[in-house]
C-alpha cells in the first residue's frame, strides 16, 4: 500500500462521463504540488524499509536523522502550499487549499518531532528497529493525504494508511504486554469504526449516486427528499466513524489505553498529528454535508460539550501522568469540536444554540465566522501539537527503563522533586501544562482565546461558558503535575537519562510555546490566510 | 488681668501665627525623649520634658493677654480670639479640613489649666517616678497626651478637635497600660481604649450627620439667613463644613424665625413664631427629616461620644480602672485634663447644644445618674485612688449637669476648679503611696497627718473644696450648677431641671460622705496596724510643692466664682462668666433668637435677682456638706475606729456597693460574651463549614466525586468499549430517524 | 504630555530583564542574586517615581501612553497608560518592591533563585496590568499574576502550602474565565464587525451610548421602546456580564462570600509573599470594579449597587468578628483585609466624591499598613516559626523597637487620625452618610471603627503586653539593621500619608471625577454629584492615541469625535493627539 | 432477478450479524473476523447500489468495492501480526483477558 495507489488509480473513477470514451485525463503540475509532502514521505519511508531489509548495522540513529530531514523538507513543501488558492485537484478526487497544506505541515512537525523522540528513547533502551521510522512517515504521509482527500474511499484509504501503520506503531513495543495489548485494542476498536465508516459511505452513494463530496453537498438536498431515511443513516455511520479517530466522548474510551499502552514517542505523535488529521477529515464531510439541516449542528454541539465536561472529569481523577495527558487530549478535542461546531454555524447565522444568537452578536458575516474559526482550529491544533509533544517529551524523558509494564510507571509521584533534579526539565514541563490549561503568556492561552472568540462570534456563548469552566476545572490536575514537580520533596534519586535530541525537543517546545504565546503575529498572520475549499 | 498687664507684650499678629509652637513644644519634647531618651539620661529626659511644657504654658499666658482685650478691627464674639490657618489637611469635592488653630478665652482658660496643671505633674512626676526603668518612655507619652490635649482645646474644626480628642485616648491607654507586663493593668489600657472606641464611634456619626445638615441647610435656607450670605459661602469653601465658625453660623440659621410659616400663623393670635429649625429637610439623604429633629440626634451622637470620654454612663467603667496608671497620669488624664473634654466640647458647640431642650436635658439626666451612682459606689471603696476615680466620674457629672442647664460657664468653672483639687487630692494620694510603699487601701492606713504634714494639709483643702465647704472654689462652681438646677428653666424640661436639683443634692451629700471618710481614714486616727511600713515618709519637695501650689489655687479660684464681687460694667457676674461672655455669646444669641430654651439668662441678673433663692440655695448646700462630713467624720472617727464591725445590716449593701453594683460584670455577660460567641459561632459554622468546606471545597469533591464515576466505565474490556461506540451509533441514529418522521 | 512615552514599558519590564538576570546567575550565589533582585527593585522603584513625576494630573485622561501592533487581527493592541489612581497603584507597587526582598533576605534560604525571579516577574505583571489600556492585555496580565503567586505559596510557603496555592490559583482563575467570556460578548457588542477591538476606550466609547439608553430606560420603562439593537442587548444581557466581572473582581478583592482563599493563601505565604498578596493584589480587584465593572456597566453597577453595598458591609463587620475568633495571628490578619477592603468597596459604591475618594486612598493605606503588618508579623516568625497568638505574650520587653513599629503600625489600621488610615476612613464613611445609600448603612460601616480597635489592640495585647509566657520569648532579637532599614519606610509613609494627604489626593481627584461622571451617565438625572452635561460629555468619552492605521478603527472614531467635540477639546492637550 | 432491497437487507443483516459478533464473541480472531464481515456487508451495500444505480456511476461503487478489499487484506495483515504478538506475551486470545490498561 504506498501512497501513490490512489493516484495512478484515480482516473479510473470518473463519474460523469460516456463508459464508452475512456481516456487518460492530462493533470498539469500543480495539481500533484499538494502531494509532495505526502510523496516524499512515503519515498523516504520505502527507503527505509530497504535500508531495514539490507542494512547490517546496528545504530539506527542514521534512519532518525533521514525521517526528521524528510518530514522536514516536507514540512517545507507543505508551507510553500499554504498559500496555493482553493481549488479542486485530480477530478475533484482530491482538494488543494492552505487549510490542508497546514495539516500536512502539522503532521511533519509531528512525525519529525517524534522521532527525534524516538531516538532518544530507543537508543536508551537499545530497542532500536528501523521499521519504526518507516511506519512513521507512512503515517505522516497518510495524514497529509487524508487532509486533501474530498472523496469518500480515497478518504476511507488514506484514513487506513495512516491508521494501519500506527497500530504496528502502537504495538511496536514488545517489551512487557502493555504495548502489544494497547495496539491490539486501538487495532480491533479502530477497525470497527472504519467498518461502520464505510459502512455509512455505501449508504451514502447509495442515496445519491457519489462519493465525491462536492457533488455530494450538490445532490444532497434532493436526495433528502428521496430518502431521508437512508442519506440520515449514512451521515450518522460517518460521523460515528470520524468522531472514533478524533476520540470524541462517548467515543474515546480506546484513548487512554492506546495512549498509555503505546511507546511514548508513538503517543505523542497520536495526540499531534493523528488527532490534526482526523479533525481534517470531519471537518470537510460536516461541511460538505452538514449544511442540508441545523440538526447537525444541535449533534456537534452535544459532542463537544459532553466531550470537554467528560474528557476534564476523567483527567481529574488521574494519577497516572501519561494517562491523564490522554484524557486531557480528549477534553482539547472537544475545544476544538467547539471551534468546528462555529465553523459550521456560519452556514446557519441566526441559530439560537448560544445565550446569545449571532445576529445579536452585532451582525458578523458569514465568512468572517468561517475565517476566524478556521485560524482558530488550525492555531489550536498547531499550538497543541508543539505543547502536547513536548509534554510527551518530558514524560518519555524520565521514563524508567525498569518501569516498562508496570502499573506505575508514570505515576505522579515520579515526578516529585523533578524541579530539583532536573530543573530544566521541570521549567519545560510546567511550561507545556500552564500552556495545556491555557494561562496567559503562554500559546495555550492564544489558542484557547481564538476558538473562544469563534465559537462566541458565532452565538455559541454557552458551549464557550462550558468551556471555560471546564478548562478551569481542567486546571486543576494541571497544577498537580507541577505541585509535584516543585512542591514535593523528590521521592526517586535517578535523574532520567539525558540525550541530545530529547533535550533538544524539550528546548524547542517550551521556547516555541512562550514566544508563539507571546508574539504569534507572522503565524498567525500566515494562518489568517489560509483558504479552505468550500463547495459553495 | 488687663489692670496687671495693660500692654501686649507682642503684637497680636505674633502670638497668632504662633499658636501652633503651643502644640509643638511638647510634641517636640515627646519625639526628643522617645527617640533619644535612653542616651539623654534621666536628668536631662525630665528636663526636655519640663522644658517643653513649662515653654507651652509660657505661650498660653501670651494667648491669655493677648485675649484680654478685644480686636477692634474683627466684630462679634470672633473679636475676643486668635485664630490661624496653617494649610489644608484634606480636601474633597465641597468637603474640607484644615489645620486651623482657634484660641477664643475658653479655649485659653483651657491652656492655661492643661500647661499649668500639666507643668506640676511634670515637676511631681521627676521625683515619682524616679527609680522607674521607663522613665524617658514615660515622659515621652506625658508630653505626647500634653501635645494632643492642646490639639483638641485649639483646634478649630471637629475634625481636628478629633485629632485630639483620639490623640488622648491613645496616650491614656500606653500610661494605663504603662507597666504592661502585669496583665491586669495592660487590660485596663485596652478597656479604656475600646470604651472610648464606642464614644468616638458617636462622635465620627454626629460629625457626618452635621455635614449632612449644613449641606442641607445651605442648599435649602431662604435668603437673608447667615448660612446663603455670599461672605459665609466664601468662608465655608475654605474652612469646610465642620469649621466651629460655620457651625456657629448654622445653629444661628436654624434659629432664625421662619418668615413664610410665620405668615401662615400670624392669623392666630399668641403663636410662638416657628423657626427654621422645625421645617422639613427636602433634598439629600436627610430627606424628610426635620432640621430640629436631626440635630437632637446629631447631640445625642454626641453626648455619646462625650460619655466616652468623661466617662459618663453608661460607658464610665473604664475611668476606675484607667487607675491601673501611675498616680500622676491618673491626676493629670483621668482628672484634670482628658476627662473633662467632653464637657468641653459641649461648651465649643454651647451654640448647637441649646437649639435643642430635649438633648439638654438628657445631657443633665445622664449627668444626674452618674453623679449618684458613682457617689454610691464610692462609698464602700476601700482603695484611695478608686475612690478618687468615682468622686471624678460623679463630679464630671455635675459639670454635665451643668450643661444640661444652660449654664456652661458655670459648668466650665467646675472643670476649672475640679482640675485644681481633683488633681491635688491625686498627687497627694501618689504621694501617699509613695511614702507608704504604695499601700493604696485605706483600711491599712491612717494617722498620716504627723508623719506628712504637707500631703496632709494640702489633701484636706482637696476634700473640703471637693465636699463645698464655703470658703474654697468647689463650692461656689458646684453650687453654681444646682443654682442653675433649680432656677433654669427648659422649654418642656424644667420640672426635669427641678427634679434634677433634689438628686443633685443628694449627690453633693454622698460627696461630703465618702470623701471626708476618705480623708478620716488615711490621715486621721492613729496608724493602722496592717500598715505595710511603720513610719511613712513625707515627700521630697518635687512632690511636695505641686501640691501646696495647686492647693493654693483651689483655693483661690474662688475669685472666679463669686458673683457679687462684680465687674465693672456688668453687676453680679461671676468674673468667669463675665470673661467667656464672648465665647457663649452665639448660643445666647442663637437662644434668644429662638426663644426655644427660655433660659435665665446670665446677664439677666441685674433686674430682678432672685437674692433670696440665691442665698437659700447656698445655706442648703453648705449645710448638706458640712452635716454630711460631720456625720462620716464622726462616724469613721469615732464609731467604726480601729476593725469595728460594719453593722450587718448594711453589710450586703456594702458589699453590693463594693463590687460597683455588678455593672462590670453585666456588660461582660451582655456584650463581651455575647460578642465573641457570635464571632467564635460564625466562624466555626458559617465560614469555616459553610462557606469553605460546604461551598468550596463541596464544588471540588463532587467534581472529583463524577471524575471517580466516570473512571470506572473504563475497565479495558474492548468489547465494553466496542459496546459504547455502538450505542453511541444507535442513539445517534434513533435520533436521525426521529428528526427524519418529525 | 508627549504623543508617545516609553516611560511605561521600563517600569514594566525592567523587572523581568533582572528576573533574566537573576536567572543566568549560578544558584548557590544567593548573596549575588539577593543583591540583584535588590538592585532591579530598586531601579523599578526609581522609573515609578519618574512616571509618577511625569504624570500630571491636570492633564488629560490617560498619560505616558504607549501603543503598538499586536495581535491586531484579534482585535489586541499592546497599549498602555495611566490615570491618576493607576499610577499612585503603580508607585505603591514600584515602592513594596525593594521591601519584598529585603524582608525575604533571611526569611529564604534554599531556591533562593527561584524565589526572586518569582517575585520580579510578578513585580513586571501587576505593573503591567496597572497599565494596561487594553482588556485582553489587563486580562493576561491579571492572569499571569497567578503565575509567579502560586509558586511563591507553594514552593515557599509553611506545612500547608501545597493546598493553599491550588485553591488560591482555582479559586481566582475560575472567576477570572467567567469575566473572559463576558469580555469576549463586550467586544462583540462594542462596535461592528471591523471596527471592534479590545482596546478599552474603544469598547467603552461604543457602549456609551447604548449604556446611557439602558439607564434611562432602567429609570423609566417609558423609554425603552426604541433601544438600539446593542442597548437591547445590553438591557437583555448586561447583567450576566457585569456579573461574570464582578465575580472575578469579588473573588480578588475578596468580599463576603468568596473571601476563604484569603486566610489560607496568606497563612501559608512567606513573609513576602503575603505583603504583596495583601499590598498590591487585592488592589487588583478594587481597581478591576474602577476601571472596568462600573464604567462599562454603569446602569447594571447601579442595579446591583445595594447588593454589593450589603456584601462589603458585612464584610466589614463580619471580617472584623472573624478576626475576634482568630488563634493564628496571620490569618487575623487576613481577615482584617477582608474587612478594610470592605470599606474600599462600600466607599466606590457610594459613587460619590468622598466615598470615592476615599476608597482609592484606602487602597493605599491597606496596601502599606497591611503589608507592614505582615512584615513585621514575619519578623516574629522568623525568629520563633509560631503563628499562634498564645505562642507569644510580653514580647515588648524584649523587643522595645519592634513593639513600638508594630504599634504604629497597627494604630495606621484602627484609623487613629494623624495616621493615613483615618484619612481613607473617614472620606468612606462620609461618603456612605452623604451618597443616596441609607444612613443606617453608614451607621452600620461605623461601627467597624470599633471592632477594629477591639482585634487589633486584643492581639497587641496578647502578643507584646502581660508577663513573658513562654521562656524562648525573653532571648528574643530586636529589629536589626536591615530590618530597621525595611519598616521604616512604611512607618514614616503611615504619617506622611497621615498628615499630608493632599498631593495624593490630587492627583487622584480626576480619575474620582471622570469615575463618578462615568457611574452617572446611567443616571442622567440622578441627584447628587451629575457634572454640567457639557464637561460630562467631554469627560465622559476616553481620548486615547490611536494608532494611524486601518487595524484600529477606535482612531477614525476618535478623529469623528474630534471634530464633534472640536471646541471642548481645545484645552485638552488629548484633543491635538488624536 | 433480486429486488435491491433484498440486497440491501441481507448486507444490513451482515452489518448487524458482524457487530453483534464484535461485541459478543470472546476470542481476538473470531472478533475480528466479525469486523471483516461487517466490511463484507459494505462491499455487498456497494454492490447493490452500483447495479442499482448503473451506467457510469455504477463504476465508483463497483470500484469502491475493491477497494474496500484491499483495505480489509491490508488489515488483515497487520491485524494478524498484532494478534499473533498478543498471543506471544499472554498464550490465551480471550478479549477479556486483554484488560492490563484500564481506569
Amino acid at each position: 500500500m504506498s501512497a501513490f495507489s490512489n493516484l495512478v488509480l484515480s482516473p479510473m473513477l470518473l463519474p460523469a462521463m460516456p463508459a464508452s470514451t475512456v481516456v487518460l485525463p492530462s493533470f498539469s503540475f500543480h495539481e500533484f504540488q499538494p502531494l509532495l509532502p505526502a510523496a516524499l514521505l512515503a519515498i523516504t519511508a520505502m527507503l527505509l524499509m530497504l535500508t531495514e531489509a539490507f542494512s547490517v548495522s546496528k545504530s539506527r540513529s542514521y534512519q532518525a536523522i533521514l525521517a526528521v530531514v524528510a518530514s522536514a523538507v516536507a514540512g517545507f513543501l507543505a508551507f510553500q502550499n499554504t498559500q496555493l488558492p482553493a481549488g479542486l485537484i485530480l477530478n475533484g478526487r482530491g482538494v488543494m487549499d492552505g487549510f490542508s497544506s497546514w495539516i500536512t505541515l502539522i503532521a511533519c512537525l509531528a512525525a519529525g518531532m517524534s522521532s527525534l523522540l524516538a531516538l532518544g528513547f530507543f537508543r536508551q533502551r537499545n530497542a532500536e528497529r528501523g521499521e519504526f521510522y518507516g511506519l512513521l512517515l507512512f503515517s505522516a504521509a497518510g495524514m497529509s493525504l487524508l487532509s486533501v482527500s474530498n472523496e469518500f474511499v480515497t478518504l476511507f484509504v488514506n484514513l487506513e494508511l495512516m491508521s494501519l501503520a500506527t497500530y504496528a506503531l502502537a504495538a511496536f513495543w514488545r517489551r512487557g504486554n502493555r504495548s502489544v495489548e494497547a495496539g491490539f485494542k486501538y487495532f480491533i476498536l479502530g477497525a470497527f469504526a472504519s467498518a461502520i465508516l464505510i459502512y455509512g459511505v455505501a449508504l451514502l452513494y447509495g442515496a445519491t449516486g457519489t462519493t465525491q463530496l462536492d457533488m455530494l453537498y450538490h445532490v444532497l438536498p434532493k436526495a433528502l427528499e428521496d430518502s431521508p431515511w437512508l442519506v440520515w443513516s449514512g451521515i450518522i455511520l460517518v460521523l460515528t466513524g470520524l468522531s472514533f479517530k478524533i476520540a470524541a466522548v462517548p467515543l474515546h474510551m480506546w484513548t487512554p489505553d492506546v495512549y498509555e499502552g503505546a511507546p511514548t514517542p508513538v503517543t505523542a505523535l497520536m495526540s499531534a498529528g493523528i488527532k490534526a488529521a482526523a479533525f481534517v477529515a470531519l471537518l470537510r464531510v460536516i461541511l460538505h454535508i452538514g449544511d442540508s439541516s441545523a440538526m447537525l449542528l444541535h449533534i456537534l454541539c452535544f459532542l463537544a460539550a459532553l466531550t470537554m465536561v467528560v474528557g476534564n472529569l476523567l483527567a481529574i481523577a488521574q494519577r497516572n501522568v501519561k494517562r491523564m495527558l490522554a484524557y486531557s487530549s480528549i477534553a482539547h478535542a472537544g475545544y476544538i469540536l467547539i471551534g468546528v461546531a462555529a465553523l459550521f454555524a456560519g452556514g446557519h447565522l441566526g441559530n439560537k444554540v448560544g445565550v446569545l444568537s449571532a445576529t445579536q452578536m452585532a451582525n458578523s458575516t458569514a465568512e468572517m465566522l468561517r475565517s476566524s474559526a478556521l485560524q482558530g482550529i488550525l492555531f489550536y491544533l498547531l499550538s497543541y501539537a508543539i505543547t502536547v509533544v513536548g509534554a510527551f517529551g518530558v514524560l518519555a524523558a524520565i521514563e524508567r527503563r525498569e518501569d516498562d509494564g508496570a502499573p506505575n510507571a508514570w505515576d505522579l509521584s515520579k515526578l516529585s522533586g523533578l524541579a530539583t533534579r532536573r530543573p530544566g526539565w521541570a521549567l519545560a514541563m510546567a511550561l507545556f501544562m500552564f500552556s495545556l490549561g491555557g494561562i496567559p503568556s503562554t500559546i495555550g492561552f492564544l489558542a484557547k482565546l481564538y476558538l473562544f472568540k469563534a465559537g462566541m462570534s458565532a452565538g455559541l456563548i454557552g458551549l464557550s461558558i462550558l468551556g471555560v469552566l471546564a478548562s478551569a476545572a481542567g486546571m486543576y490536575y494541571y497544577l498537580r503535575v507541577i505541585v509535584y514537580m516543585y512542591m514535593r520533596p523528590p521521592t526517586v534519586t535517578e535523574t532520567g537519562i539525558r540525550h541530545w535530541s530529547t533535550e533538544f525537543i524539550l528546548a524547542v517546545s517550551a521556547v516555541a510555546v512562550i514566544v508563539l504565546g507571546i508574539l504569534p503575529g507572522p503565524l498567525l498572520d500566515w494562518l489568517s490566510q489560509a483558504s479552505l475549499f468550500s463547495p459553495n | 488681668m488687663e489692670k496687671l498687664f495693660p500692654e501686649y507684650p507682642f503684637p497680636i499678629q505674633n502670638i497668632e501665627s504662633g499658636l501652633w509652637l503651643i502644640i509643638a513644644l511638647p510634641l517636640l519634647g515627646a519625639f526628643i525623649n522617645g527617640v533619644f531618651g535612653k542616651a539623654l539620661g534621666r536628668k536631662n529626659v525630665h528636663w526636655v520634658a519640663c522644658a517643653s511644657v513649662g515653654g507651652s504654658f509660657l505661650l498660653s499666658l501670651l494667648v491669655m493677654w493677648a485675649l484680654g482685650k478685644a480686636q477692634p478691627e474683627i466684630p462679634g464674639p470672633l473679636a475676643y480670639a486668635l485664630s490661624a490657618d496653617y494649610g489644608t489637611w484634606f480636601a474633597v469635592g465641597d468637603f474640607k479640613v484644615n489645620f486651623g488653630l482657634f484660641a477664643d478665652r475658653l479655649s485659653a482658660t483651657m491652656l492655661l489649666v492643661i500647661t499649668g496643671v500639666g507643668f506640676l505633674i511634670h515637676l511631681y512626676s521627676t521625683s515619682y517616678m524616679e527609680h522607674d526603668k521607663g522613665y524617658a518612655k514615660y515622659f515621652s507619652f506625658l508630653n505626647l497626651f500634653v501635645a494632643m490635649m492642646l490639639t483638641l482645646v485649639l483646634a478649630d474644626s471637629l475634625v481636628l478637635l478629633f485629632v485630639g480628642w483620639e490623640g488622648v485616648g491613645l496616650c491614656s491607654y500606653l500610661l494605663i497600660g504603662f507597666w504592661y507586663d502585669d496583665e491586669a493593668k495592660a487590660w485596663a489600657g485596652r478597656k479604656a481604649f475600646i470604651t472610648n472606641r464606642i464614644g468616638d464611634f458617636g462622635f465620627l456619626v454626629a460629625s457626618f450627620l452635621l455635614v449632612l445638615l449644613m449641606a442641607a441647610s445651605v442648599k435649602e435656607a431662604p435668603r437673608g439667613t447667615p448660612v446663603s450670605n455670599p461672605r459665609f459661602s466664601a468662608s465655608l469653601a475654605e474652612k469646610g463644613p465642620l469649621a466651629f465658625q460655620s457651625l456657629s453660623t448654622l445653629a444661628s440659621t436654624l434659629a432664625t424665625p421662619d418668615i413664610s410659616a410665620a405668615k401662615l400663623k400670624a392669623a392666630k393670635p399668641d403663636h410662638k413664631p416657628a423657626l427654621l429649625m422645625e421645617r422639613d429637610i427636602q433634598t439629600g439623604p436627610l430627606k424628610g427629616f426635620s432640621y430640629s429633629g436631626v440635630l437632637t440626634v446629631v447631640l445625642l451622637f454626641f453626648l455619646l461620644g462625650a460619655a466616652g470620654k468623661s466617662a459618663q454612663l453608661p460607658l464610665y467603667v473604664w475611668l476606675p480602672d484607667a487607675m491601673a496608671g501611675p498616680t500622676p497620669v491618673s491626676a493629670l488624664i483621668h482628672a484634670a485634663t482628658m476627662v473633662t473634654a467632653g464637657v468641653y466640647l459641649f461648651c465649643r458647640i454651647s451654640y448647637l447644644v441649646v437649639l435643642s431642650p430635649f438633648a439638654m436635658a438628657t445631657i443633665a439626666v445622664v449627668g444626674c445618674l452618674t453623679a449618684l451612682i458613682a457617689a454610691l459606689i464610692a462609698f464602700a471603696q476601700d482603695d484611695i485612688k478608686k475612690i478618687l476615680a468615682y468622686s471624678t466620674v460623679s463630679q464630671l457629672g455635675f459639670m454635665f449637669m451643668g450643661i444640661g442647664c444652660g449654664l456652661f460657664w458655670a459648668a466650665f468653672l467646675h472643670v476649672v476648679t475640679h482640675a485644681f483639687f481633683k488633681a491635688c487630692m491625686f498627687l497627694g494620694a501618689g504621694s501617699v503611696m509613695h511614702g507608704n510603699g504604695d499601700e493604696t487601701d485605706i483600711k491599712r492606713l491612717g494617722g498620716l497627718r504627723k508623719e506628712m504634714p504637707w500631703t496632709s494639709w494640702t489633701f484636706l483643702i482637696g476634700t473640703l473644696a471637693i465636699t463645698g465647704i464655703v470658703p474654697l472654689s468647689g463650692f461656689f462652681s458646684k453650687d453654681a450648677i444646682l443654682f442653675g438646677l433649680e432656677t433654669q428653666q427648659l422649654a418642656g424640661y424644667t420640672p426635669v431641671l427641678h427634679t434634677l436639683y433634689i438628686l443633685g443634692l443628694i449627690a453633693a451629700a454622698c460627696t461630703a460622705f465618702y470623701m471626708v471618710r476618705l480623708y478620716v481614714l488615711t490621715f486621721e486616727g492613729k496608724r493602722s496596724p496592717l500598715a505595710k511600713l511603720p513610719h511613712a515618709h513625707e515627700s521630697a519637695w518635687p512632690m511636695t510643692l505641686p501640691l501646696v501650689i495647686l492647693a493654693t489655687l483651689s483655693i483661690a479660684a474662688i475669685v472666679y466664682g463669686v458673683p457679687f464681687l462684680s465687674v465693672p460694667n456688668a453687676p453680679n457676674q461671676t468674673l468667669i462668666e463675665f470673661y467667656l461672655a464672648p465665647v457663649f455669646n452665639a448660643s445666647n444669641q442663637a437662644n434668644q433668637l429662638g426663644m426655644k430654651a427660655h433660659m435665665l439668662l446670665p446677664g439677666e441678673f441685674g433686674g430682678e435677682t432672685p437674692w433670696n433663692l440665691l442665698w437659700t440655695g447656698w445655706i442648703k448646700a453648705w449645710l448638706i456638706a458640712v452635716v454630711c462630713g460631720g456625720i462620716s467624720c464622726f462616724l469613721y472617727l469615732k464609731v467604726w475606729r480601729g476593725g469595728r464591725k460594719f453593722p450587718a445590716i448594711l453589710e450586703p449593701l456594702r458589699r453590693f456597693a463594693h463590687n460597683k453594683f455588678f455593672v462590670d460584670e453585666l456588660y461582660e455577660l451582655l456584650l463581651i460574651n455575647r460578642t465573641k460567641g457570635l464571632a467564635k459561632g460564625l466562624y466555626r459554622y458559617v465560614d469555616a463549614f459553610f462557606v469553605d468546606r460546604v461551598a468550596v471545597h463541596g464544588t471540588a469533591q463532587t467534581v472529583g466525586f463524577f471524575g471517580r464515576v466516570l473512571r470506572w466505565f473504563q475497565n479495558g474490556n474492548v468489547q465494553a468499549y466496542a459496546s459504547a461506540i455502538a450505542l453511541a451509533l444507535a442513539v445517534g441514529l434513533t435520533y436521525a430517524l426521529l428528526q427524519v418522521l418529525s | 504630555m508627549n504623543a508617545s512615552s516609553p516611560l511605561l514599558n521600563y517600569v514594566i519590564f525592567l523587572p523581568m530583564a533582572f528576573a533574566l538576570l537573576v536567572l543566568l546567575l549560578p544558584g548557590n550565589e544567593k548573596g549575588q542574586i539577593r543583591f540583584i533582585a535588590l538592585l532591579g527593585m530598586l531601579v523599578n522603584l526609581l522609573t515609578g517615581i519618574w512616571a509618577f513625576v511625569a504624570f500630571n494630573p491636570s492633564g488629560p485622561e490617560f498619560q505616558l501612553e504607549y501603543r503598538l501592533f499586536w495581535l491586531s487581527d484579534l482585535g489586541l493592541s499592546y497599549h498602555l497608560g495611566v490615570d491618576g489612581l493607576a499610577i499612585a497603584l503603580v508607585l505603591l507597587t514600584a515602592f513594596l518592591g525593594p521591601l519584598l526582598v529585603l524582608s525575604s533576605w533571611r526569611f529564604v534560604n534554599e531556591r533562593v533563585k527561584e524565589f526572586h525571579v518569582c517575585l520580579l516577574v510578578l513585580q513586571t505583571a501587576m505593573m503591567g496590568a496597572l497599565c494596561a489600556l487594553d482588556i485582553m492585555l489587563f486580562y493576561i496580565f491579571f492572569e499571569a499574576m497567578l503565575i509567579p503567586m502560586y509558586f511563591l505559596i507553594g514552593v515557599f510557603g509553611s506545612e500547608e502550602r501545597q493546598k493553599a496555592a491550588l485553591k488560591f490559583f482555582l479559586y481566582t482563575l475560575a472567576g477570572s474565565l467567567l469575566m473572559l467570556v463576558a469580555l469576549l460578548c463586550l467586544f462583540f457588542l462594542s462596535g461592528p464587525e471591523g471596527a471592534r477591538s479590545f482596546d478599552y476606550a474603544s469598547i467603552y466609547n461604543g457602549l456609551l451610548e447604548a449604556n446611557r439608553e439602558v439607564g434611562l430606560c432602567m429609570q423609566n420603562s417609558a423609554s425603552c421602546s426604541n433601544l438600539s439593537a446593542t442597548a437591547a442587548t445590553l438591557l437583555k444581557w448586561g447583567p450576566w456580564m457585569f456579573g461574570a466581572f464582578a465575580l472575578a473582581f469579588a473573588i480578588k478583592i475578596p468580599m463576603f462570600p468568596v473571601h476563604t482563599w484569603l486566610p489560607d493563601a496568606h497563612v501559608q505565604a512567606p513573609v513576602a509573599g503575603s505583603m504583596v498578596l495583601a499590598g498590591v493584589l487585592l488592589k487588583m480587584g478594587t481597581f478591576g470594579f474602577w476601571r472596568y465593572a462600573m464604567p462599562l456597566f454603569p446602569a447594571q453597577a447601579w442595579a446591583f449597587q445595594n447588593l454589593l453595598v450589603a456584601l462589603s458591609l458585612v464584610g466589614i463587620v463580619y471580617g472584623a468578628l472573624m478576626c475576634l475568633a482568630q488563634k493564628d495571628i496571620k490569618k487575623l490578619i487576613a481577615y482584617s483585609s477582608v474587612s478594610h477592603m470592605g470599606f474600599c468597596m462600600l466607599g466606590m459604591l457610594t459613587f460619590q466624591k468622598e466615598g470615592t475618594m476615599g476608597a482609592a486612598y484606602q487602597m493605599l493605606n491597606h496596601g502599606i499598613s497591611t503589608s507592614a503588618l505582615f512584615l513585621l508579623f514575619g519578623m516574629l516568625y522568623e525568629r520563633r516559626h509560631l503563628r499562634g497568638v498564645a505562642d507569644y505574650g510580653g514580647i515588648a520587653k524584649a523587643m522595645p523597637i519592634f513593639t513600638v513599629f508594630f504599634l504604629i503600625i497597627s494604630f495606621s489600621s484602627i484609623a487613629v487620625p494623624g495616621t493615613n488610615g483615618f484619612v481613607g476612613e473617614f472620606l468612606v464613611l462620609l461618603g456612605t452618610f452623604r451618597s443616596n445609600l441609607p444612613l443606617w448603612a453608614g451607621i452600620l460601616a461605623t461601627t467597624g471603627v470599633i471592632f477594629g480597635a477591639a482585634y487589633m489592640l486584643w492581639v497587641v495585647q496578647r502578643v507584646f503586653f502581660g508577663p513573658v509566657t513562654h521562656p524562648a520569648n525573653t532571648t528574643l532579637k530586636d529589629v536589626n539593621f536591615r530590618e530597621f532599614v525595611t519598616v521604616l519606610p512604611l512607618v514614616l509613609l503611615v504619617f506622611v500619608m497621615g498628615l499630608k494627604p493632599q498631593p495624593i489626593l490630587e492627583v487622584l481627584s480626576p480619575s474620582v471625577e471622570r469615575y463618578i461622571a462615568r457611574v452617572h451617565q446611567a443616571r442622567p438625572n440622578a441627584e447628587g454629584q451629575t457634572l454640567p452635561p457639557q464637561r460630562e460629555n467631554a469627560s465622559l468619552r476616553m481620548y486615547v492615541r490611536t494608532l494611524p492605521s486601518k487595524k484600529t478603527e477606535s482612531a477614525h472614531m476618535g478623529h469623528a469625535q474630534a471634530e464633534a467635540l472640536g471646541p471642548l477639546l481645545a484645552n485638552n492637550p488629548a484633543g491635538e493627539r488624536l | 432477478m433480486i429486488p435491491t432491497t433484498a440486497c440491501l437487507f441481507l448486507s444490513a443483516m451482515l452489518f448487524f450479524l458482524g457487530m453483534l459478533g464484535f461485541l459478543l464473541r470472546k476470542n481476538a480472531l473470531v472478533v475480528f473476523m466479525s469486523v471483516e464481515l461487517m466490511l463484507n456487508a459494505a462491499n455487498l451495500a456497494f454492490i447493490a447500489f452500483a447495479r442499482m444505480h448503473g451506467g457510469v456511476i455504477g463504476t465508483t461503487g463497483h470500484v469502491s468495492a475493491f477497494f474496500v478489499i484491499a483495505v480489509a487484506a491490508a488489515e488483515a495483515g497487520v491485524g494478524l501480526a498484532i494478534i499473533i504478538a498478543l498471543f506471544r506475551t499472554r498464550r490465551t486470545l480471550d478479549v477479556d483477558e486483554v484488560r492490563a490498561l484500564k481506569h
